[in-house]
């Protein structure tokens, strides 16, 4: 398990970004340990708050140099309108960070050049602008689609351009760029880029279709799940979802320590479905017919 | 500075702080965050026979001061926790309470005797026998409900074990007559009792309009129920001032989340205190409340936290 | 606009919402801040044969989402009751579910039979028999853990009233076997349950070292306890589906505090709702939770409340 | 029951005062309605607290024309720590005026005129600058004591010279004015001024002193009470304290309802005692031996 700090950060900047706030704290421990693909857990709601749990957070950007971390919060709830009504000057209590970071891809093409894709629907694109500058230092050709019911709900579009090599739009309604979801315009990315690694955030749905896209396309996709968390930090087991280990065999793994980032075909995706899943009948200790 | 030794049950501990089963996992964890052998014990997940997925989800709500789970007793087996878990914890200086269940008494009292063929056997400070897990011959009620069946299992655990680890059945809040349970357990050989488990609750999704966990039912934890843990606590502790049950130790667990509130289950009879739910606010949890308690003692002027130990009572005061 | 009768044994409201006994006091004082005659009915403090002074204080602690009472059932007595307050809620409009008790089931009935001599028995809707009170026959243990105690009471107060009046029988949650006491209440002629009484708590007041509360132990009510109404309800509802018990209206209450958690209630099997605890922090709670309760009826496209009444139940979506 | 209503105030002004906190709140309604010995009833925590009843603060001052109503706090727990820290433009839910108010003196002395003696312990002071202004408005010679364990508890020295006709300080340890307790210096004012009507506000054991020197006095006490409240509107019961009605008899009232103001010679100070107040024996509906 890497390094991980718990701080209380102080808000240097929150704005309006679409749909979303931009956060800008200051937790110059996490930001000295985080990489792309990991996240902060947030307490939410003060002190005298009946809000237990933590909220998690893709990590935008971090800047070991300044000591600052980013996030881009969508007001869901109670908790998240509290994290977005915060000002400059006021603290949240962050744990960060956490779970594991998007692997670098270790294919390269014909070119001797390795390339990804990078996929994100509404918020989910926040961790990826990081990673696209970290892959292109590394002499990654990046490309982004970035994906949303409307452009409101479109994160980063601005960004993306400064940090990859091409960049495609698509929203629900058309509002901005073309009308239709990421994955009717992946395919053809993929073929053009030659990419051998997909990096995806967003949506359960999302994630399974860029799975299913990379898989045609011959490429690894690697994607972050946001799955309803508790803790954040490994020790309550709410988060679990069914993925296939090494050995073949299906285990229900926290998302929040083997996770956020899978292998989306070691993910068990047909267990998922209507809000739920399902625990499949060949995990490993799954339920036995009149046992537990 | 208090004097903070925790005694019970013959096992002396050198403070009362302990995790909660199933809030901590198995210590690695936590141990990122602060030293988990500055607790008086690290008590684990609990572990059954063989290795178990849990249910699906979501397997967790949160609900006004707390929280839902239905995690469904997810573990590796009791063969890794003897050999890979436990190990580790005994490598850090933890003193380990071990959490145990079983669908029978009869893979509790396997589940121990496995435990004891463990290489870190020694760290084992006691075991914590988890009866509100589903009794497989009562068509899934858990034996915490029934007193008879609890006893049974801890009769079971008890014979398995050399008598010097101490044995803590862990009990429902969720009956009629808890003393009576806990009369049942202390009979059976229990050498102490974990007050409270999770007490039955449930949420609603009202945007699906079906029940928000998988599980449907699930265990309500947290600073809202502590309230319910107090009042367990003095019930039973009660009952041993007036001799309706033989006196022993009970380790107090139920919404802690502050030295305060780990002075108030003291007060109301916990000889020992563990912190759950708290520890998904903030992952120091169990060592934050150790130091706050500690401070506490000292501003009141305590000289050791045996002195605040069922302090509340009048009996206690006035005996 | 969603059509919000409500309808519970023979009774129809024009609406699901009421107050909860002990958290309105007898109408008057929430009468400054909204009309209670919009209410689908109003719920009078629990009322007993004679004046009662209740107990002294502290009768009150804030908990964490929550809170804990023992306020001691403190009432002018039935004289007072049928000839001042039933007269004054009449004047307003008021539907009236009059919350009685006594220390036996003779008093339940005393108290009853003397409430149809009031000069407005005409407001009142039904009888809600609150048997979480001590039974002076059982050193002062409550009725409601002792299912053969609670039937006694609810035939009591049956046989005393006109079989047009309904009798709700309210329910403690603190037993081992909820639906066994709802059992032995619908089969001793209650025609409804209300779900739930406070659940039995305790805090400590840890300056002091000694129990906050005058009476030791409180009932815990508010948000905090919400998830274990909805479980209750939930429970009972699911066994009148599996036909282990007759099917009769629930009225749910604990822990509401806006439409959302009334719909959650209702979702669980619940035909009317109670707002308690909620009318401390905001004295308009009751009408705040109709209004937020009708527009999110609206908006989610139901025609009636009925429609939502046990929506939860895969029973009712797949009959 | 007179007028009252539920609002949300605006913060205009919060300013520290000694080791309390003034506010000024603007709540029109209830500045409309209010008269000196009611209070207010807020909300705490805000929208997601785990604090579910609301706390008390006697009204400092209320003007119906620019519609405000202040308060003075002291941090005592986690709620009032919260009210502490609202900033202007922030929002507290009030509802108010609650309670009865002072009762104004109807027993004019040999010059034809009413005399009243105002006693504050701690920020107790705070409602009776008011109540002096409309004494000495109506005709009525005022003089004002507060007492404070230190100079930084005691509230409003600087305030009662403009609104009374004298002033007395004690404090404990001797920081500012005499040192002492209200009551060492009490007995002499009483005499002096001559007063029909004392008019008390602060913790219990001043009250029934001031009570005790009232009656010595030949003068009528009207004593302000603090009673656990958890609803502040008469609905919960939990605020009851044993007072002795018109008939002679002991009941157990609503401080909140039929209080704060209490003619302290109907209190039943016998009852009260270690943090506790017993039902006394006599009390209507007391419990019986072997009874309830
Ligand atoms: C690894 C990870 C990264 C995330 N990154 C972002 C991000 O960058 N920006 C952003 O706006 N949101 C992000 N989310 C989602 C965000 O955590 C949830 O929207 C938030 O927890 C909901 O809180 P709430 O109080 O608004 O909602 P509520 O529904 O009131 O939350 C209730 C409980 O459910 C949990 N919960 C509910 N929805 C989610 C969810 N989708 N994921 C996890 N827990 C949930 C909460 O933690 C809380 O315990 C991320 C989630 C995860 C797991
Ligand atoms: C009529 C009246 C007028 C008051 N006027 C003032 C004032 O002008 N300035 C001021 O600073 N304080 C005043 N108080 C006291 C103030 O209400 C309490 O200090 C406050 O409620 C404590 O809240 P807390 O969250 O800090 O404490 P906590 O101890 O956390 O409060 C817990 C619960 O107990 C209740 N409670 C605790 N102490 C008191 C108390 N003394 N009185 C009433 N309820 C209490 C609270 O309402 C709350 O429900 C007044 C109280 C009353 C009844
Ligand atoms: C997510 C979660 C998992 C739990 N798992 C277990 C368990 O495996 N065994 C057990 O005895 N108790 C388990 N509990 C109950 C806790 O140990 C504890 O008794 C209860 O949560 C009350 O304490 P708290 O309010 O401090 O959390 C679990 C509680 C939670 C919240
Ligand atoms: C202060 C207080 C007094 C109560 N008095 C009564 C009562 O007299 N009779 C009764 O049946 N229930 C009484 N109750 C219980 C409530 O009616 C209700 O069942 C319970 O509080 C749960 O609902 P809530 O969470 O909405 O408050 C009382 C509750 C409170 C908080
Ligand atoms: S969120 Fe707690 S284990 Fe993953
Ligand atoms: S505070 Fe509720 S009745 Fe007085």
């Amino acid at each position: 398990m890497s390094k991980v700090a718990h701080e209380v950060a102080r808000v240097l900047s929150s704005e309006p970004a679409g749909a979303y706030r931009h956060l800008v704290l200051a937790a110059p421990t996490i930001a000295a340990y985080a990489a792309p693909g990991q996240f902060v857990a947030a307490t939410v709601g003060g002190p005298t708050s009946g809000m237990l749990l933590r909220r998690s957070f893709s990590i935008h950007a971090a800047d070991p140099a300044v000591g600052t971390v980013e996030i881009v919060v969508a007001a869901h709830a109670a908790g998240t309108t509290w994290i977005t009504q915060r000002r400059p000057g006021d603290e949240v209590d962050l744990v960060g960070p956490l779970g594991r970071p998007f692997p670098v891809p270790v294919r390269p093409g014909p070119d001797g050049r390795t390339s990804a894709v990078l996929v994100g629907g509404g918020y989910g694109s926040a961790p990826l602008f990081w990673l696209a500058r970290v892959l292109r230092a590394q002499g990654t050709h990046v490309e982004i689609v970035l994906g949303a019911a409307s452009a409101d709900r479109l994160f980063g579009v601005d960004l993306a351009s400064a940090v990859a090599d091409a960049v495609a739009v698509t929203t629900d309604d058309g509002s901005a760029g073309t009308r239709g979801w990421v994955s009717d315009v992946l395919p053809e990315v993929l073929t053009r880029s030659g990419a051998s690694d997909v990096y995806a955030c967003g949506p359960m749905a999302m994630l399974k279709a860029v799975t299913d896209a990379a898989a045609a396309a011959g490429a690894i996709a690697h994607v972050a799940v946001e799955e309803a968390m508790a803790c954040g930090v490994g020790v309550c087991m709410t988060c679990v979802m069914p993925v296939v280990g090494a050995d073949g065999r299906t285990r229900m793994v926290r998302s929040c320590l083997d996770g956020p980032v899978f292998e989306g075909s070691r993910v068990r995706w047909d267990a998922f479905g209507d809000g739920l899943c399902r625990v499949p009948d060949d995990a490993v200790g799954a339920p036995q017919v009149g046992g537990h | 500075m208090a004097d903070l030794t925790a005694s019970l049950a013959g096992l002396t501990l050198p403070n009362p702080l302990m995790t909660a089963s199933g809030c901590a996992a198995n210590g690695k964890e936590l141990h990122r965050f602060f030293d988990i052998s500055r607790l008086g014990a690290f008590v684990t997940k609990t572990v059954m026979a063989a290795p178990r997925s849990g249910r699906g989800t979501p397997r967790m709500a949160e609900t006004p001061s707390g929280m839902l789970n239905s995690i469904g007793l997810q573990g590796p087996g009791i063969d890794a926790f003897a050999d890979e878990d436990l190990p580790w914890l005994a490598s850090v200086g933890a003193r380990v309470l071990v959490s145990i269940a079983g669908g029978t008494p009869a893979e509790f009292a396997q589940v121990a005797t496995r435990l004891l063929a463990s290489p870190a056997v020694t760290a084992i400070a006691g075991l914590e026998v988890n009866i509100s897990c589903p009794n497989v011959a009562s068509r899934g009620q858990v034996f915490a409900i029934d007193p008879h069946a609890s006893a049974q299992v801890v009769a079971a655990v008890r014979e398995a074990v050399p008598i010097h680890l101490p044995v803590f059945a862990k009990l429902s809040p969720d009956v009629t007559d808890l003393v009576t349970v806990a009369a049942a357990c202390l009979g059976a050989g229990a050498d102490g009792l974990t007050l409270i488990n999770t007490t039955l609750g449930m949420v609603i999704d009202t945007d699906r309009m079906r029940p928000h966990l998988g599980g449907i039912t699930g265990g309500l934890s947290g600073p809202a129920i502590r309230p319910i843990a107090v009042r367990a606590i003095w019930q039973v502790r009660s009952a041993m001032f007036a001799e309706r049950l033989p006196t022993a130790p009970i380790i107090g667990v139920g919404g802690v989340a502050s030295g305060r509130d780990a002075l108030e289950l003291a007060a109301a009879g916990a000889s020992a205190i563990q912190v759950g739910t708290a520890t998904f606010h903030d992952p120091q949890a169990p060592a934050h409340v150790l130091d706050e308690l500690a401070l506490l003692l000292d501003a009141r002027g305590y000289a050791a936290f045996a002195d605040v130990v069922a302090a509340a009572h009048p009996e206690r005061k006035h005996p």
